[in-house]
């Protein structure tokens, strides 16, 4: 039986589970932003994680204290467009759930609608650009057509990385037209954006640390 | 990998600590954020000229941290750009109560970055402006896109804001020469060979050894196309040709001409370019009044070259002739 | 073979065509013979400096010509040294009635062709004097072989010499002034790969991926010994200890610490092993007084570099400090 | 039969033949000094012998005049070692048969012996130095030999041809001394200098052009 909130220990694990999944796949990253890149989005988000994690080892006191501790940390340690981009994204949800002690789904949709709208309106990026939108827009259209469905959090945080990860594999073809990758022009299609991947991994892990049992494993 | 390196994780800040002793008389490095500052910063009553962006361009930008030029640079991580905390930072310590100029290289984590800097820096009342430098024509301009990247015109800039700082004109009037300066300057590069990114391990992309990219950027990224090797006047023919009709140039203007180095490319095939650069432009009707040829943005150890005109005024030129004391550039001083 | 060149005939030619359509502010060049020689010369009264040898290890010679430094370079053939005959012309050029100077590094051939230009100029009646360099520990120095090459040396030679000249001090001064630096300074270099010359068409030799050379001249000849690839500090290392050795140097020695670029290997790379040869510089009780750092003397695209230490004194200090204004040195003017 | 005397015509003929023959040889003898020493050998003959070839193009008036027009021509068009070097071996000739309209075998011993000694005070070698004058001094000596024996001029040439090829060979396993493969050490044996394989070119084109009938080619 799932839990049907989100608690302070299970915000921080998911964190956790995140840096831990970023370092094991930051080659990975690694090989897609090189493709159609710069080859440093692995490295750039390894980097700030791990600085995440160092910072949240002796777990946290607030929720939102917590995701605005990551945001800031991601703000100072990673640059490029991931630094920013990912680092609203906490700090969105982190003002979004100000003063809660645990989150529904219903707060859950919040917080993440508020990320992706700022990081619209940080990146000037629209859905189908090849970028990191690509998974999140449809990640949170899923919570928010969960919740319609009266689907459990746990089922909705399972469906939102599913759409996450079905938004990247719809990467592939794509012709870039933000980021490093736009600066390819055609030569952009036939690969994965590696933002989109790094942000399937954060609903996956979401999933897999807030959600019980937890999703199927990825092969990576 | 073949590098001259410990880690790759240790690149950028050992390399700037090699950087901090050697340069001590000309600028003060610190590390956590890293920052690169004129040793004499803040200077009263002049604007500090900021840039920064990734590691991985040298002598970009730290080499042109000093008088007439730079008052700090923000090294970020290989081809990654700076954080708002080190642009902060560096602010502070160029603020010398006329404002400060951010010249910020287009690229969508640049100016993410020093978007949210500047929002900080105002928040401390700091009068700050940003231009942004979109030259390269190999890339089409487009709303609907991240739009041109910059590249070689950046030197160009930063070397005449920085002049223009020193006569103590104001942030706007400095801001708007950054924006002619931009507005006047185009390039377009290639490459022989790719680079390899520390972290990465193997270089960006493969080139056949009868192979070139044609209208690469500063990132190792491979270019607009591949095309068979050519010889050196054709290459120069394949970068002027675009570069000029983008800038609409007539017979008779004063052009300052550049071929950069991308790092890996020796100085006597630079000029072996030049040779034909110049050539291109005299048959055009252009005076070639001013030239710069060397690898002063790089990328990496890539092979290669881009080629930059900038159309002069005697504005322009002045400032370009004016005294500079860099690691990377220096004269009159 | 990737090179930005025409045809490997022209390589020579066409870049010093280049080199005078950029730089016609500072040098005049002739053809043929090919000679590179400072704008203003003759200079009455002054000593003039003359250097050249093999093309290939720009901005040597040429990059090296102006106010403070060289009076005129004759650039040979890619690693091939120049001929009696340009060694003459640009003595002639270069006369200003009180002698010229030659600057040769060790190489059979350098020796043999400036020593028939020193007849040459001698029978026209004009004074000509010779310093060798020789500064390079990797080569065993001995009476029965060829000696030491001349490699980082040179360029620390030619500023000095330059700035004394500038003084007005007499040829026999600026001899010994040259003397006294190839006495106090010493050289090692390595490759990380080798180079292609244009009309070899090949790298000159192959080094496997995870191996180095240790003890390479500039001519794109394998080193002394070819070893594992290891960190930049322990290159540093390497290179480091036999040169201290060499000097004979004592804690609390000023020394020049120059940590020289082969070419194809990045600022970045350099600054890493400056940061850790000052290190060991300190660590010996060295004071690093003066420092150089970048692709001074080179072998075309070759990855890898040189640490030269020269030991000073306040005459050597004040002279490297002095102004120079050429295009590949240039400070105080 | 083999005529007993060198003519203008022949020694023009000679320089001509060498010049062919440095230049079909060029890959090779840059491909040895690309081994040992900085891969320009080939090219710096070849530039120097193209030039004179051009000044030998309508002749010659006299002898030593040619040999002179020759040795100037490489000093001022060749460089490196070998510019010197081979100046000098012409020069030196030209000195030795000043007014002479045609060469005994004898005269031809003077010319070579007296380049050959130049060449060693120039160059400040010494006979297993590997270096050309492991192909010289053994061609002299063999010329000298052959006088002694009373062999004709035709077979004197040949003698030092075969002499040359055989002191070029010679300075496989050696260790260089001298000029640039010096700098190898140890590492430069193991290879045939290039000098002294242009040197033996020397002597082999002079034996073919002449003395009649052709010595047989070697297989470059
Ligand atoms: N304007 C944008 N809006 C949203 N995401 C973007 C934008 N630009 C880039 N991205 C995302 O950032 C990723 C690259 O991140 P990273 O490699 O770390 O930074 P950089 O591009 O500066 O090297 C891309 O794969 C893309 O998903
Ligand atoms: N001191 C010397 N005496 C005689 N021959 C020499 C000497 N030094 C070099 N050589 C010859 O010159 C050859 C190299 O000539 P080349 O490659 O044209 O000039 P460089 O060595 O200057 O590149 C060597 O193979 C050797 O035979
Ligand atoms: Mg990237
Ligand atoms: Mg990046
Ligand atoms: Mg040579
Ligand atoms: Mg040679």
């Amino acid at each position: 039986m799932s839990n049907t909130v989100i608690t302070l220990d299970e915000v921080v694990a998911w964190i956790l589970a995140y840096a831990r999944a970023i370092s094991e796949n930051r080659a990975m990253l690694t090989e897609l932003d090189a493709a159609i890149g710069d080859g440093d989005h692995g490295a750039n988000m390894d980097r700030g994680f791990k600085a995440v994690s160092a910072k949240l080892q002796a777990g946290g006191t607030d929720i939102s204290q917590v995701l605005k501790t990551t945001g800031m940390t991601l703000l100072s340690t990673v640059g490029g467009a991931s630094g920013p981009l990912y680092s609203t994204i906490f700090l969105q949800a982190a003002q979004a759930c100000a003063g809660k002690t645990q989150l529904t789904l219903q707060d859950w949709i919040v917080m993440m609608d508020a990320a992706a709208k700022a990081v619209v309106a940080r990146g000037k990026a629209a859905a189908g650009d090849k970028t990191m939108l690509d998974a999140l827009i449809p990640a949170v259209q899923a919570l928010k057509d969960a919740a319609v469905a009266g689907l459990s959090l746990a089922d909705a945080l399972r469906a939102s990385a599913k759409a996450a990860e079905d938004g990247m594999e719809a990467t592939l073809p794509l012709i870039a037209r933000k980021g490093r990758a736009s600066y390819l022009g055609e030569r952009s299609a036939g690969h994965i954006d590696p933002g989109a991947t790094s942000t399937y991994l954060l609903f996956k892990t979401a999933a897999a640390a807030l959600a019980q049992p937890q999703v199927q494993a990825r092969k990576w | 990998m073949k590098k001259l390196i410990n880690h790759p994780d240790d690149v950028v800040r050992e390399s700037l600590e090699g950087f901090a002793a050697a340069h001590a008389d000309l600028v003060r490095v610190t590390m956590s954020p890293a920052t690169i500052v004129r040793v004499d910063a803040p200077v009263t009553g002049k604007v500090g000229i900021l840039s920064g962006g990734g590691s991985g361009h040298e002598p970009l930008h730290g080499g042109f941290v000093g008088l007439g030029m730079l008052d700090a640079a923000c090294p970020g991580a290989i081809f990654t750009s700076p954080t708002p905390d080190q642009m902060l930072e560096a602010t502070r310590a160029v603020n010398g109560g006329a404002g400060v100029l951010y010249i910020i290289k287009n690229y969508t984590g640049d100016l993410m970055n020093f978007e949210m800097a500047s929002d900080l820096a105002r928040d401390e009342g700091i009068a700050v402006e940003s231009v942004i430098i979109d030259d390269d024509v190999a890339v089409n301009d487009s709303l609907y896109t991240a739009g041109r990247r910059g590249v070689g015109l950046t030197v160009l800039a930063e070397k005449i804001t920085g002049a223009a700082a020193e006569q103590r004109r104001s942030l706007p009037q400095v801001a708007a020469l950054c924006r002619q300066v931009n507005a006047q300057g185009r390039s377009m590069g290639m490459a022989l060979t790719s680079c390899t990114v520390p972290h990465v391990g193997h270089p960006m992309f493969e080139l056949p050894d009868d192979e070139m990219e044609i209208g690469i950027g500063i990132h190792g990224e491979p270019g607009r196309r591949r095309v068979k090797l050519q010889p050196a006047d054709a290459v120069a023919e394949m970068l002027m040709e675009p570069v000029m009709s983008d800038l609409g140039l007539k017979p008779g203007d004063d052009v300052l001409l550049f071929v950069n180095g991308m790092g890996g490319t020796p100085l006597t095939e630079l000029y072996i370019v030049y040779r034909k650069a110049a050539e291109i432009a005299a048959k055009n009707g252009l005076k070639v009044t001013r030239s710069l040829v060397g690898p002063y943005i790089t990328s990496l150890e890539m092979a290669g070259c881009s080629i930059t005109l900038l159309k002069l005024t005697d504005d322009l030129t002045a400032l370009w002739d004016a005294p500079v004391r860099t690691v990377g550039m220096r004269w009159g001083i």
